[in-house]
């Protein structure tokens, strides 16, 4: 029971010895290992990220792939090979329109109200909607935001980025164009007394 | 006879019906008014940045009011709606007002289309987003979990002050030991009552009440004392039943007892 | 479940692919893959010995192992490595009552046998509470007292000694101190004290 390996206080490994304790870590897991909770695992001093860069080399056009899920990493099947591969998962519920755009909006314009969504798609969006988005585990609630109502954000998870295989929310695809033609603006419709200056983009994540 | 006219006629409405029904029956189908107008402006067959939006006002009104004449009950959005797009329709078709304060017709408009862009293009976005490769169905994720054993130990501490605190609570229990009588060197009135009911029917003669102790009750001090003071409360008890009689010549001084002979 | 990918109308992929093939397939899979199901899977004429050979060449000395379970494959975290596995919490939990009396009174009364510890106490003192402080690194074994039976004794240990800033167990401060510190004061729970014949019954319930 009390068997304790005290990485600490060993030497940090050599790179090649990481990358066999980074792969063997996550292979064990069906869910992303966040950099943090590697570290943790790993002895003291060892170059994580030189070593998940070896890994990921290593496994280039592989049948596997090293994928990074926002913070953290996780081995995937290639996406070609899909076809050998048995469907454990049947897709439960195929989502409705409605809540494939609302996913939409809410990935291309978080953090996101339920009223900008509501502007967007030009009709109100039913709770269920949401909460079914929020029950598979693709978005949950972001900040609120510091206008007057202080609003509730809605922001997409590591579990959305994970299923959809990005390693951020920044390879959303056509993200750069979309924003490019001004598309993932906040306009606000022309009111008397002419423009309000508020066309200020909420691109708080997809900034840096 | 006009029947053929009136079967024309039928006809004719019919085929009205259904070019409205193309679009009418399936209002329940749209998302609201602006998934209306993004569906109407694909008939105008134009890059969605060149469409009309003066065109497109006017085919909303004409679909709504066939949608009034087939008694087709529209929601209460669609009707904002098409009074709004009347509205726009009139400042686009008007001069602008000079000293207006109101926004012009063509921002008006410029922002629909906007509005009409941005739903498009969060549509195709979403389809984009469901077409890719998905974790469970195109890619998947690790099959044979090794679950992370987890080994919890626990430090156990205590400080100085605990481990004083203990011996003291330890040393001094004896002192707050609730008070009890230790019953071995006591003699209870009725244990000398018992006795002295047996004993006193042999007793014709005045005798020392100290005679009548146990055996074992004459020599330590403590017991003696409880034999004692339990061997003459029973005394006083049968003599108030008449059995005995008690005399003491003066105080301090023997106490004798006796068979009290019934008459 | 009844996914059929139709592999025989392709040709048979070169060694390569066909190990990609299989290392996806046998990465997904949650139990080891048999050779027939493999073979199944995989485009017709696929060289599976050799492509599973060449895969489990490929993961020698790697941080998972290719493995033979029978005649099926599956991979498995390298044996050094299951350390990675493995969580180790820990929590600081204050030592108990029976624990810290027992321990104050080796500490007071040192080398002190069981039998001691028990009349001081006034309660039995159950083997794990002893085998805990010894664990601990805090009591371990005196000499043997000359008495009959010659009983072993507790002392307490140097780590006893530093854990608690004493440079001698004589350090520790008598029950006129104790006293004068106000630690006698305290009224003992209404538990403690009573009748000495209960304190079997009193161990089993308020000890460890």
């Amino acid at each position: 029971m009390t068997q304790s390996p005290e990485p600490a206080q060993f030497d940090a490994p050599p790179r090649a010895e990481a990358a066999r304790m980074i792969e063997a870590m996550l292979f064990a897991s069906a869910e992303p290992l966040g950099t943090a909770e590697m570290a943790r695992r790993l002895p003291e001093g060892t170059d994580l990220v030189g070593a998940i860069e070896d890994l990921r080399a290593q496994y280039q056009g592989r049948g596997i792939e090293l994928c990074r899920v926002g913070d953290a990493w996780a081995f995937r099947t290639a996406p070609d090979l899909g076809h050998l591969l048995e469907r454990h998962t049947i897709e439960t519920r195929k989502l409705s329109r409605a809540a494939t755009e609302t996913l939409a909006i809410i990935a291309y314009h978080q953090p996101c109200t339920r009223a900008e969504i509501e502007e967007i798609r030009g009709v109100s969006v039913s709770r269920g909607t949401i909460d079914q988005l929020v029950e598979m585990g693709w978005v949950r609630l972001g900040r609120r935001k510091m206008t007057p109502g202080r609003p509730v954000t809605f922001v997409v998870t590591e579990a959305f980025l994970d299923h959809f295989g990005l390693s951020s929310a920044r390879d959303l695809p056509g993200l750069r164009e979309l924003r490019a033609a001004g598309l993932l603006e906040n306009r606000p419709p022309p009111q008397a007394g002419g423009q309000e200056d508020e066309g200020e983009a909420q691109d708080s994540l997809f900034g840096d | 006879m006009d029947g053929g006219r009136d079967i024309e006629a039928a006809r004719a409405t019919v085929e009205e019906r259904r070019n409205a029904e193309a679009l009418i029956v399936d209002v329940e189908g749209f998302e609201g008014p602006l998934d209306l107008l993004l569906v109407l402006s694909r008939s105008q067959k134009v890059d969605l940045r060149q469409v009309s939006i003066l065109a497109l006002a006017e085919q909303y009104l004409v679909f709504v009011e066939r949608a009034r004449l087939l008694r087709i009950e529209l929601a209460a959005d669609y009707l904002v709606m098409a009074a709004w797009l009347a509205f726009l329709k009139s400042r686009l078709l008007l001069p602008p007002d000079p000293k207006g304060d109101e926004p012009s017709g063509e921002d008006l408009a410029a922002h629909l289309a906007f509005q009409l862009e941005r739903l498009q293009a969060m549509r195709e976005a979403a389809t984009a987003l469901m077409a890719r490769p998905r974790l469970g169905r195109d890619v998947f994720a690790r099959g044979a979990i090794e679950a992370v054993t987890v080994h919890r130990s626990a430090v156990h501490h205590a400080s100085l002050f605990d481990l004083m605190q203990a011996y003291a609570r330890v040393k001094t229990r004896d002192e707050f030991r609730p008070f009890v009588m230790d019953r071995r060197d006591l003699m209870t009135m009725e244990q000398a009552l018992d006795r002295l009911r047996s004993l006193v029917g042999d007793a014709a003669d005045w005798a020392d009440i100290l005679a009548y102790l146990p055996e074992d009750w004459h020599v330590a001090p403590k017991r003696r004392r409880s034999a004692t003071a339990a061997t003459f409360a029973a005394s006083l008890e049968l003599a108030k039943e008449g059995r005995i009689e008690i005399r003491q010549n003066e105080s301090f001084s023997r106490i004798e007892i006796r068979r009290k002979d019934r008459a």
